[in-house]
């Protein structure tokens, strides 16, 4: 799929409009990001706390 | 009808603390068994595992009746009593019916409740509601049961606790009268039940 | 009389002492449609549109408040080890306990039901589908309610916790009872729908036990 | 395979390459599903707003997912007891809980331009979602109520196969129910009669999403893994 820079920027241009109804496409996607962001971070953050947390007992206890 | 308790090399954890590991004991007709240990060894655990409502972390728990080993889900419904530290009674309800159907629901009758209420001086007590009565009172409420329905294996969880002496020289009557006759007792205690018994150790 | 006749007596005292008996489900069930009118004005166009659902809704509401711990005194006072030491297994005394529960509470609902219905503004023609209804509805409530009572054992917080856990699993009911209800007021076929409901209800009946007595068992160890 | 990876060990191995290739191949799937979706000719109906069926389907198709998964590690743990199963079961309900939340939100916002109002009680696959959401708090408020974890896991266990059960009646009584009050027409966008321009980017995006939440799953379970672990270290210092 190779585009010249200007058709590619039409493209892009093609896909953000959302008409009229923007008001309720883009909020929607905002929702969606927002909670795939939450969902990420909650994770991730909860894995690496924890696994910390595990690995400074493991030491700890002299292994 | 149980001749025998086998445990074997049991283990009990409770949340993350393993509370004993490799506890064995047999216990046959006409042995009554007192279990000893500090609080929180887990004596309560071994009885109610023994009863079946914890599940343990290894080991086996076994009876055994006079044609070789029983179903264990048979033995617990048909055979074992167990009196723990709550006594199952309803406040609001009197005293004649709670005593009633504690016998008939292990498989005791109504007749040989009520002589077993005679036995434990409950029949002054049989039309109050059980609220009005005292925990002592309450206790042997809920011991007539083990008079009233005859079963092999007695489970008690510090049974003399809330008795005075005269209800405790009663029990200790009750109790040597069911071990002559080939029944069987487990008592978790802390002080010394009034009859012969051999002592289990549990934890450290 | 048999163990079960025993359980069976015990259970009905103890329902019927344990809420009020009747009287506090009635209770509730009255005063909560009152609130109604109240709230929306007397136009009787606008109460009897909405006469037949509220009903149901209200009945379910009452059903779930009027059982609550309908295991939890067992728990408490150590019945629930005597229980589980006789000759029935968990899952029956489970049934019986909820089958009392529906008989003494789940019972006389199902009576105010149509005249609470009518009260509202439905069509008097409607009442004995809304008691035929009512009554399986209740017989759902029941056996659902037992098991969020059943669950919400270990945690000590009854009530609320057991209205969130069963409400969304009442949604079936809610709704072949609601248009079972509605069907039969405006003419159109109900038999589907009444048929969709004691679906629900037996298949709750014959399930259910075996989770109360999982979640019994669970609270126990 | 269950009993394979029922071993924490070997599970903290899978799980370390395979949450990783999971994220990426999920990033990319969502990435060209969005794309597409995005350039999609508006639909006669609905105009631009057809754009958001392509975060909201796949967000109910997966939170769907979710509490099969949910059901199905419960159903592992309560018959064959595996405290990994548990800890799947655990990590599962906040994820299904949230992309069930996104897929109402962007549902409302979906039905507002075409029907006026912020919910849409006419659509069934709305209502069902939405009852899925109930379903996930009751689950979420049961096991945070108790405070033993062991008894907290099987309660919610049983809950879980209790609401798994029930899934499919509350489905089939919800459509029921809506083909009975035909009296507002469904939105037939998310029907099946969708033209292939609208079908590929929405199954992107659906097995984007799907692939996000296998990736956010699988981290969630080895972070409830050192958690427990960590939480046994601390007691065996505490007592040694």
């Amino acid at each position: 799929m190779t585009t010249s820079p200007t058709d590619a920027h039409a493209v892009v241009a093609g896909a953000l409009t959302a008409g009229k109804y923007a008001a309720y496409v883009w909020p929607a996607y905002g929702v969606t990001l927002v909670g795939f962001v939450w969902m990420i971070l909650d994770t991730v953050l909860r894995a690496r706390t924890w696994r910390r947390k595990a690995d400074r007992l493991e030491q700890a206890r002299g292994h | 009808m149980i001749t025998a308790l086998n445990v074997e090399d049991l283990a009990i954890q409770r949340g993350e603390r393993v509370l004993f590991r490799h506890f064995g004991l047999r216990v046959v007709a006409g042995e009554a068994v007192a279990l000893v240990g500090a609080n929180g060894a887990g004596k309560t655990s071994l009885l109610r595992a023994v009863a079946g409502m914890i599940r343990p972390v290894i080991g086996r728990i076994g009876f055994d009746g006079p044609a070789g080993p029983l179903s264990i889900d048979d033995a617990r419904r048909q055979g074992c009593h167990m009196l723990g530290h709550y006594d199952g009674l309803k406040a609001n309800r009197h005293v004649r019916d709670e005593l009633v159907f504690q016998s008939r629901w292990c498989g005791g009758t109504a007749e040989a409740a009520l002589a077993a209420a005679t036995r434990l001086n409950l029949t002054r007590l049989l039309d109050l509601e059980v609220r009005v009565l005292s925990a002592g009172q309450r206790r042997r409420l809920a011991l007539a049961r083990l008079i009233g329905a005859p079963r092999p294996l007695w489970l008690l969880d510090e049974p003399l606790a809330p008795l005075d002496t005269v209800s405790r020289a009663l029990l200790g009557e009750v109790m040597a009268e069911h071990v002559a006759g080939g029944g069987l007792i487990l008592a978790a205690v802390h002080d010394p039940l009034p009859i012969p018994v051999r002592t289990a150790e549990i934890g450290q | 009389m048999s163990v079960v006749g025993v359980l069976v007596r015990r259970e009905m005292s103890l329902a019927w002492a344990r809420g009020g008996g009747a009287l506090l489900a009635v209770g509730f069930f009255a005063a909560a449609t009152v609130m109604l009118p109240l709230a929306l004005g007397p136009a009787p166009a606008r109460l009897a549109a909405v006469s037949g659902g509220v009903t149901w809704v209200v009945l379910a509401l009452a059903s779930l408040l009027s059982l609550d711990r309908m295991f939890e005194r067992d728990f408490d006072d150590g019945a629930l080890d005597l229980l589980a030491l006789g000759p029935l297994p968990l899952e029956v005394v489970a049934t019986i306990k909820c089958l009392a529960q529906w008989t003494v509470s789940g019972a006389p609902l199902a009576l105010a039901a149509p005249i609470v219905a009518v009260a509202l503004g439905a069509k008097p023609a409607a009442a004995p589908m809304i008691f035929v209804a009512a009554g399986l509805g209740g017989l759902a409530f029941a056996f659902l309610g037992g098991t969020g009572a059943a669950l919400a054992l270990a945690s000590r917080r009854g009530g609320v916790l057991i209205a969130v856990v069963v409400l969304p699993l009442l949604t079936p009911p809610v709704i072949f009872g609601g248009v079972a209800i509605e069907n039969y007021t405006s003419g159109l076929p109900w038999l589907t729908p009444l048929c969709l409901l004691a679906g629900y209800a037996l298949g709750a009946v014959a399930l259910t036990p075996f989770a109360m007595a999982g979640a019994c068992r669970n609270a126990q160890s | 395979m269950f009993a394979a990876l029922a071993n924490p060990h070997r599970f903290l191995a899978f799980s370390r390459w395979a949450a990783p290739i999971l994220a990426v191949v999920a990033t990319g799937l969502i990435a060209w599903g969005v794309w597409l979706g995005l350039n999609v000719p508006p639909d006669y109906q609905q105009g631009e707003t057809v754009k958001i069926m392509f975060i909201h389907v796949p967000a109910a198709w997966t939170s769907m997912l979710a509490y099969a998964c949910l059901g199905g590690s419960s159903f592992i743990s309560l018959v064959f007891r595996h405290a990994l199963a548990d800890a799947a079961a655990k990590a599962c309900a906040p994820l299904g809980a949230a992309f069930t939340g996104m897929s109402l939100v962007t549902g409302s916002l979906w039905g507002r331009p075409m029907w006026g109002a912020w919910w849409v009680w006419g659509d069934a696959r709305l209502v069902s979602v939405l009852v899925l959401f109930l379903l996930f708090l009751g689950y979420l408020a049961l096991r945070a109520s108790i405070d033993d974890e062991a008894k907290g896991a099987r309660a919610a266990e049983i809950l879980a196969l209790v609401g798994l059960i029930n899934l499919p009646i509350i489905k089939f009584s919800v459509d029921w129910w809506n083909t009975l009050h035909q009296g507002d027409s469904i939105m037939r966008a998310g029907g099946s009669a969708l033209a292939p321009v609208y079908m590929t980017p929405l199954l992107l995006a659906g097995a984007g999403f799907s692939a996000a939440f296998g990736a956010m799953w699988l981290v969630r379970i080895r972070a409830e893994i050192w958690r427990r672990r960590a939480n046994s270290l601390a007691l065996q210092a505490a007592l040694a």
